[in-house]
C-alpha cells in the first residue's frame, strides 16, 4: 500500500434465516454500531463510506445506499456503492482501504449486508431472461459441474466434500454470530440428500440475513485507536470473462492471478507456510479444496490432500475458515467482508472462542459470478 | 464464407414481459408501531430524533446525526403544503390513483419535517402553503400501510 | 491543500444517444465504444491496468447485468477491476482515488445503461424508501416537480423563469452533434407544451436515452504522451444527503454547495463563477436553477458574462441513465481539449463539472478541470 | 393514549411487478431464428478463427469482431454435467435430470443444456451427444427449440480432449 491502511474496528449481527424483528436499515445499523463502538468511534469521525452488496433485487430496493445514506450517518458525506457479484464484501472492504490509501480520507466506514429474507434469492438471481437459455437448477446446478470436473481431474475420492462441511460446522458451532451452528458430522453430511450431484445439501451454503460492518483508517489514527489494529498488507481484485475459450472454470486464472498479485505485494513466497489462517469463500463444500489449489496452498490436483490430511483444521498447519466460513452464514453481499473482518479479526487476536494461535498473516478471500471475480487480503499483525 | 448481416437488415427481435417478485419486507418496531397507528388509532406519530425534531412519519434513528432512539409525540392530521406535484397522466400500475392526482409534503401540525402523499380533490387549488386535512380508509380496510390515509384534503 | 498526483482524463467515446437501439444489447452497444477511446488514445487494451464500470441491474432488468460486459472490455487475461452500482462519473472518481493511492496508471472507465427496455418511473420508484416513499408510488418525474414547486415557492421563479433556462439548453443541445434532443425551442414554445408533471413540462425534460461511454484517465507521465491536451483533475468531491424528501430543504441543494467547496478549494478556484465552463448534472432547468444556486451562479438565463453554462445541452436535452454524469465530465474534457467542435468555449481554461444522483439532487459529485497541470 | 399500539404491524408485503422490453440484439435474433430451420449458428472470432455459440459480436480473448457466421453441427460431447435432484421454480421436468456443458464439434465454447432419453446414472463426462428437435410447425425461434441433447451411442472422446475447455 503507498500508505498504510489498517483494520481498527469489526462489528457483525448475528446471522439468521430471518431478522424478523428489524428492517434493513436497522439490521445494518446494528453492524455499523457494533463497529464504530469497537473502534472507539463516532459518525462523526468518519469521513467517508463505502457500501457494497449483492444484486439489489434480492431486496428489491434499487440502489439502498441512498435510501440509508441517513441510516448510515452519511448525510453530507461521500458515499459510494461497489457491486462485483458474490465477490463484493472483500472488494467493498479493498474500495474502502484503497480510499485511506489515496491520503484523501483518515477513517472509512465500509459495509456490507444482505436481507435474503426480504425476498426470495432463487427468484431473484436466476428468473427466465427473454432471449438467455434459463439456468435451469439455479446456483447449485451452476457451479456442480466445476466441481464434478475437478473431481475428475484430481482424482479426489467423494468423502471430501462432506469432510469440508462437517469441518466447516464444527468451527461455525464456536463463532457465536454464525448462522447455522448445530453440530454435524461426515457421515450426516454424507447421507444428507443429493441436490446437485455431487452437491449434496449438507455442503451447501444456506440463505442467511446479516450484516458486517468495518472501520478503516490511515497509520495515525490506527496507532491512536483503542485495540491493536490488523494491517492490510496487500489487496487486489482481479476478474476474467465467462466465455473465454478453453477458460479453466475449475481453476480460474483470475485467482490465480490474484493471488500471486497479493502475494508478491505482501512479500509472501510460500503461502502454505506463511500465512496462519485463510478465510476463503466456501458456498459448496467442493470448492475449498478448489480454492486451496487456485490459491497456491497446495499444488494443483493436491487440495483435496489437505483436506483429507486434516491441515485444514483447527490447531493444525493452516486452519481454513474457522469462523464456520459461507458454508454456515451466508447473506450473499456481506459473506465477502465477513471473510476479510474476520481475517482481520484473527490477526487482532479478537476471534474468540475460533481464534487460531499465533497468528501473524491471514488471508480473506471471496469470489463471485460464473468463477469469474476474485478478491483477496492479506491482513497482518505487524506493519 | 457468410458474414453477419448489417443492423438496418436485421428485424429487431424484442419481448415484453412483465418482472414480478413478491417481498416480505420487515417493518422494524417503530415503522410498524407507526403503521399500526394509522391502522388501529387512526393517528399520526411522529418521533423525536436528534437534530430533526419531531420526525413524520418515523424511523427508529436521526437521518441527520444516525442517532438511535427518540420519543414518541402524535402529531395533528391537519397541516400545511410545502410541496406540490400535479400528475395530468397517471402512470398504471404505479401511481395511486387513474384520475389526475397531485403528490404532496405536508408539514403537518406539530412536526418538523414533512410526509410525501397525495391530494386528490380540488387539484385547480392547490397550491404550497396550502392547509390540508388527512382522509382516512374507511375502518376495517386500514391494512397498516401509509395508504391507511387515503389522502389529505384542502381545508377551507 | 496537500499536494496530489495529478490525474487528467485522457480520451472519451460514446455510442450515440438514443431513444432505443433496437439492435445491440448492452455489452453489444459498448463494445465499439471501448474500442474508439482506446484508439483515440492510441493505446492498447495492455496498456490499461484498471477498469471501472458503472451500471444498474434494475436499469438493465436483470440481476449482475455488469458481469457480461466483462466480455467486450478486454478482461482476458485476467485485469483488475471494479464495478459500482451508479452513474459511471462515480467509478471515474473511484479511479481517481486509485490513481491517488498509486494504485492505477492508466484506467478505462465504461458506463452502459439499456434505459429503454425498461419503465425509469417504475425503476427508480424502487430507490426510494420503501415504507413511506415508494409506498406512495413516487417517479422521479413527480419528485423532481415536488423539488421544483419548493425552489419555486422559495425563489418566486416563475413558469417563464424556467422556460429560459429550457430554452437556452435546448439552443446548446442543437448544437451538440453527440446530444439526443437536438432542437432549439423558443421559451414561448417551451411554455406551450403540456405539463409533464406540473410545474414542469414536457418541454423542460429529456427523453428516454440510451447510450453506452467509456473514458481514459491517466497520471502524470502518461497522460502527456497519451493526449495532446489533458484535461487535468484540479479537484474533486461528492456529498450525498438524507433521503427523505420532507426531511430537507428540498429548494437548495447542501450537498451540492458542500461538495463545491471541498472541490474549489481543492482547485483553488475561487468560485464557480472563475471558472471559464460549468456543466451541470441537471434533468430539468429547476434543478438547474437550484445548483446554480448553491454553485453561486446567476439565477437568469439572461445573466450576462460569468462561464458558459450548459454548454452541452445538459442533461435535459439527453439522459440516458448510469451515463448522464460520465457524459458531463465527458462535456469538460471536450471543451478544454479543444474536441467540443461548433459548441467550444473559445480560450476555456477551467471546467466546473457537476453530476447527480438520486431523487431530488439527493447525491452530488463537483469536479473542477483545467488545461494546466494542478500540482507541480 | 400517549403512543403508538404496542402490537406494530410487522411486515408489509409488496409485490413488485416491473415492465420491461427486452431486445435481443441481432447476434442473439439471428441465432433464435436460425433454431426454427433446425440450424445453430456460431460466430467465428477474425483474429484466433475460434467459434462461439451462441454468436457473439467479439472476441472476450482477443476483442476482435466475430462477424463470420458459422453454421455448427448438432453433435458434440458432454464435457461435464450435474445431476438435478431439486425441482426449480419455473420448471417442469421430472427429477433426477441432468444439466449438462455441451461443447459441440467445432465451437470452443459450450452451451448448457438438458441431457434426456437416458437414465441420470448413464450420462458420463465425454459421451457424445446430439440435439433433439421439437418437431417441424412447433419451433418458435427461441431456446426451447432444442428440447435437449441425448446420447448418440458413438465412441466416449477421450478425457484429455475436453477436460480444459468445459
Amino acid at each position: 500500500m503507498k500508505r498504510p491502511v489498517a483494520v481498527v474496528g469489526v462489528g457483525q449481527t448475528h446471522h439468521t434465516s430471518k431478522r424478523a424483528d428489524v428492517n434493513v436499515a436497522e439490521m445494518v445499523r446494528e453492524a455499523v454500531d457494533r463497529a464504530l463502538l469497537d473502534a472507539g468511534l463516532e459518525h462523526d469521525d468518519i469521513d467517508a463510506i463505502v457500501l457494497g452488496k449483492a444484486p439489489d433485487p434480492l431486496e428489491g430496493i434499487m440502489q439502498p445506499e441512498q435510501y440509508l445514506a441517513g441510516a448510515l450517518g452519511a448525510h453530507l458525506k461521500p458515499i459510494i456503492r461497489v457491486h462485483t457479484a458474490g465477490s463484493v464484501g472483500c472488494t467493498t472492504a479493498l474500495t474502502a482501504a484503497t480510499h485511506v490509501a489515496s491520503g484523501l480520507y483518515g477513517r472509512i466506514l465500509t459495509i456490507a449486508f444482505e436481507k435474503q429474507s426480504e425476498g426470495n434469492a432463487m427468484w431473484a438471481l436466476s428468473p427466465n431472461y427473454a432471449f438467455t437459455q434459463p439456468m435451469v437448477a439455479g446456483a447449485g446446478g451452476f457451479f456442480a459441474p466445476y466441481c464434478r470436473a475437478y473431481i475428475a481431474r484430481s482424482g479426489a475420492p467423494g468423502h471430501i466434500g462432506a469432510v469440508v462441511a462437517a469441518n466447516a460446522r464444527e468451527n461455525a458451532g464456536r463463532n457465536e454470530y454464525a448462522h447455522l451452528r448445530d453440530p454435524m458430522t461426515v457421515e450426516e453430511a454424507l447421507n444428507s440428500m443429493m441436490l446437485w450431484e455431487p452437491i449434496r445439501f449438507l455442503e451447501t451454503c444456506p440463505s442467511s440475513d446479516g450484516a458486517i460492518a468495518l472501520v478503516m483508517a490511515n497509520e495515525d489514527h490506527a496507532r491512536r485507536g483503542p485495540r491493536k489494529p490488523a494491517w492490510l498488507k496487500a489487496g487486489a481484485t482481479f476478474t476474467e470473462p465467462m466465455y473465454v475459450p478453453g477458460r479453466d472454470q475449475v481453476s480460474p486464472l483470475a485467482g490465480r492471478t490474484c493471488a500471486k498479485w497479493v502475494y508478491d505485494k505482501a512479500g509472501i513466497r510460500d503461502p502454505w507456510n506463511e500465512i496462519q489462517v485463510a478465510e476463503i469463500y466456501v458456498p459448496f463444500s467442493w470448492y475449498e479444496p478448489m480454492w486451496l489449489e487456485n490459491l497456491g496452498f497446495a499444488p494443483l490436483n493436491e487440495g483435496w490432500k489437505v483436506v483429507d490430511r486434516g491441515d485444514q483444521k483447527m490447531g493444525r498447519h493452516l486452519p481454513i475458515n474457522p469462523s464456520g466460513g459461507v458454508l454456515n452464514t451466508n447473506p450473499i453481499g456481506a459473506s465477502g467482508m465477513l471473510r476479510f473482518g474476520e481475517a482481520a479479526l484473527q490477526v487482532m487476536g479478537r476471534a474468540g472462542e475460533h481464534q487460531v494461535g499465533g497468528v501473524k498473516t491471514a488471508l480473506g478471500h471471496a469470489y463471485g459470478g460464473g468463477a469469474q471475480y476474485f478478491s483477496i487480503g492479506i491482513l497482518a499483525a505487524e506493519l | 464464407m457468410k458474414t453477419f448481416p448489417k443492423p438496418a437488415t436485421i428485424e429487431p427481435m424484442s419481448q415484453r414481459m412483465n418482472v414480478e417478485f413478491p417481498y416480505k419486507r420487515s417493518t422494524g418496531e417503530v415503522v410498524g408501531r407507526f403503521l399500526a397507528g394509522l391502522r388501529d388509532q387512526k393517528k399520526i406519530w411522529g418521533l423525536r430524533v436528534s437534530r430533526q425534531g419531531v420526525v413524520v412519519p418515523p424511523q427508529s434513528y436521526s437521518e441527520v446525526d444516525a442517532k438511535a432512539g427518540g420519543e414518541w409525540v402524535e402529531v395533528a392530521e391537519t397541516g400545511v403544503v410545502t410541496a406540490v406535484a400535479e400528475v395530468t397522466r397517471p402512470i398504471e400500475g404505479l401511481h395511486p390513483s387513474s384520475e389526475p392526482f397531485a403528490f404532496v409534503l405536508v408539514k403537518l401540525d406539530g412536526a418538523d419535517t414533512a410526509l410525501a402523499h397525495v391530494v386528490l380533490d380540488r387539484l385547480d387549488r392547490l397550491r404550497v402553503g396550502s392547509r390540508v386535512r388527512a382522509t382516512w380508509a374507511p375502518d376495517g380496510e386500514r391494512r397498516g400501510t401509509i395508504r391507511d390515509i387515503e389522502a389529505f384534503e384542502i381545508v377551507d | 491543500m496537500t499536494k496530489l498526483r495529478n490525474v487528467a482524463v485522457v480520451g472519451f467515446a460514446q455510442a450515440p444517444i438514443v431513444a432505443a437501439d433496437e439492435h445491440h444489447t448492452g455489452p453489444e452497444m459498448l463494445y465499439p465504444v471501448v474500442q474508439a477511446a482506446l484508439e483515440s488514445a492510441g493505446l492498447e487494451r495492455s496498456d490499461v491496468d484498471y477498469q471501472c464500470a458503472g451500471s444498474s441491474d434494475y436499469v438493465d432488468g436483470r440481476a449482475f447485468s455488469f458481469s457480461q460486459v466483462l466480455e467486450v472490455m478486454g478482461a482476458w487475461p485476467p485485469v483488475q477491476d471494479s464495478h459500482v452500482e451508479m452513474d459511471a462519473i462515480w467509478a471515474a472518481h473511484l479511479v481517481w482515488v486509485k490513481m491517488q493511492a498509486g494504485e492505477s496508471e492508466v484506467a478505462i472507465v465504461c458506463g452502459f445503461g439499456k434505459t429503454s427496455e425498461g419503465s425509469p418511473s417504475h425503476v427508480l420508484n424502487l430507490q426510494l424508501e420503501p415504507f413511506y416513499a415508494a409506498a406512495i408510488g413516487l417517479d422521479p418525474t413527480s419528485t423532481a416537480a415536488l423539488q421544483a414547486s419548493a425552489y419555486m415557492a422559495r425563489s418566486g421563479a416563475d413558469d417563464r423563469a424556467l422556460a429560459e433556462i429550457a430554452s437556452k439548453n435546448r439552443a446548446a443541445g442543437a448544437k451538440n452533434p453527440d446530444g439526443q434532443l437536438r432542437e432549439a425551442a423558443t421559451p414561448e414554445e417551451l411554455m406551450a407544451t403540456p405539463w409533464a408533471v406540473k410545474p414542469l413540462r414536457e418541454g423542460y425534460l429529456a427523453p428516454i436515452g440510451e447510450t453506452a461511454t467509456c473514458m481514459v484517465l491517466a497520471v502524470e507521465g502518461r497522460a502527456e504522451k497519451i493526449c495532446d491536451r489533458p484535461a487535468w483533475i484540479h479537484g474533486v468531491d461528492h456529498r450525498i444527503e438524507l433521503q427523505a424528501l420532507g426531511s430537507r430543504d428540498l429548494s437548495r441543494s447542501e450537498s451540492t454547495t458542500l461538495a463545491a467547496r471541498n472541490a474549489f478549494e481543492m482547485a483553488g478556484l475561487a468560485s464557480a463563477s472563475a471558472a471559464d465552463v460549468v456543466e451541470l448534472g441537471s434533468t430539468n432547468p429547476a434543478e438547474e436553477l437550484i445548483l446554480r444556486d448553491a454553485l453561486g451562479l446567476p439565477a437568469s438565463a439572461r445573466a450576462q458574462g460569468g462561464p458558459a453554462i450548459n454548454p452541452s445541452g445538459s442533461a435535459q436535452c439527453a439522459n440516458p441513465l448510469m451515463n448522464t454524469g460520465l457524459l458531463r465530465l465527458a462535456e469538460g474534457f471536450r471543451q478544454l481539449s479543444g474536441r467540443a467542435g461548433e459548441r467550444g468555449v473559445p480560450g476555456a481554461k477551467r471546467a466546473v463539472v457537476h453530476a447527480s444522483a438520486g431523487h431530488g439532487l439527493q447525491q452530488n459529485i463537483v469536479w473542477v478541470l483545467g488545461t494546466e497541470r494542478r500540482w507541480s | 393514549m400517549s403512543e403508538p399500539p404496542k402490537e406494530r404491524v410487522k411486515y408489509i408485503d409488496t409485490n413488485l411487478n416491473l415492465p420491461y422490453h427486452y431486445y435481443a440484439g441481432d447476434y442473439k435474433a439471428l441465432y433464435l431464428r436460425a433454431l426454427k430451420d433446425k440450424k445453430i449458428l456460431g460466430s467465428r472470432c477474425s483474429k484466433s478463427g475460434k467459434v462461439f455459440v451462441p454468436p457473439v459480436i467479439a472476441s472476450p480473448e482477443t476483442l476482435a469482431p466475430c462477424d463470420e457466421l458459422v453454421e455448427l453441427p448438432h453433435r458434440g460431447i458432454v464435457t461435464t454435467f450435474c445431476v438435478v435432484n431439486v425441482p426449480v421454480y419455473g420448471r417442469e421436468i421430472e427429477i433426477p435430470y441432468v444439466v449438462a456443458s455441451v461443447a459441440l464439434d467445432g465451437a470452443d465454447v459450450s452451451l448448457y443444456s438438458l441431457i434426456q432419453e437416458c437414465a441420470a446414472a448413464d450420462v458420463h463426462m465425454g459421451i457424445r451427444v446430439e440435439a433433439v428437435w421439437k418437431p417441424d410447425g412447433e419451433r418458435q425461434g427461441d431456446h426451447t427449440d432444442i428440447r435437449y441433447f441425448r446420447p448418440t451411442g458413438e465412441p466416449d472422446a477421450p478425457f484429455e480432449s475436453f477436460i480444459h475447455r468445459l
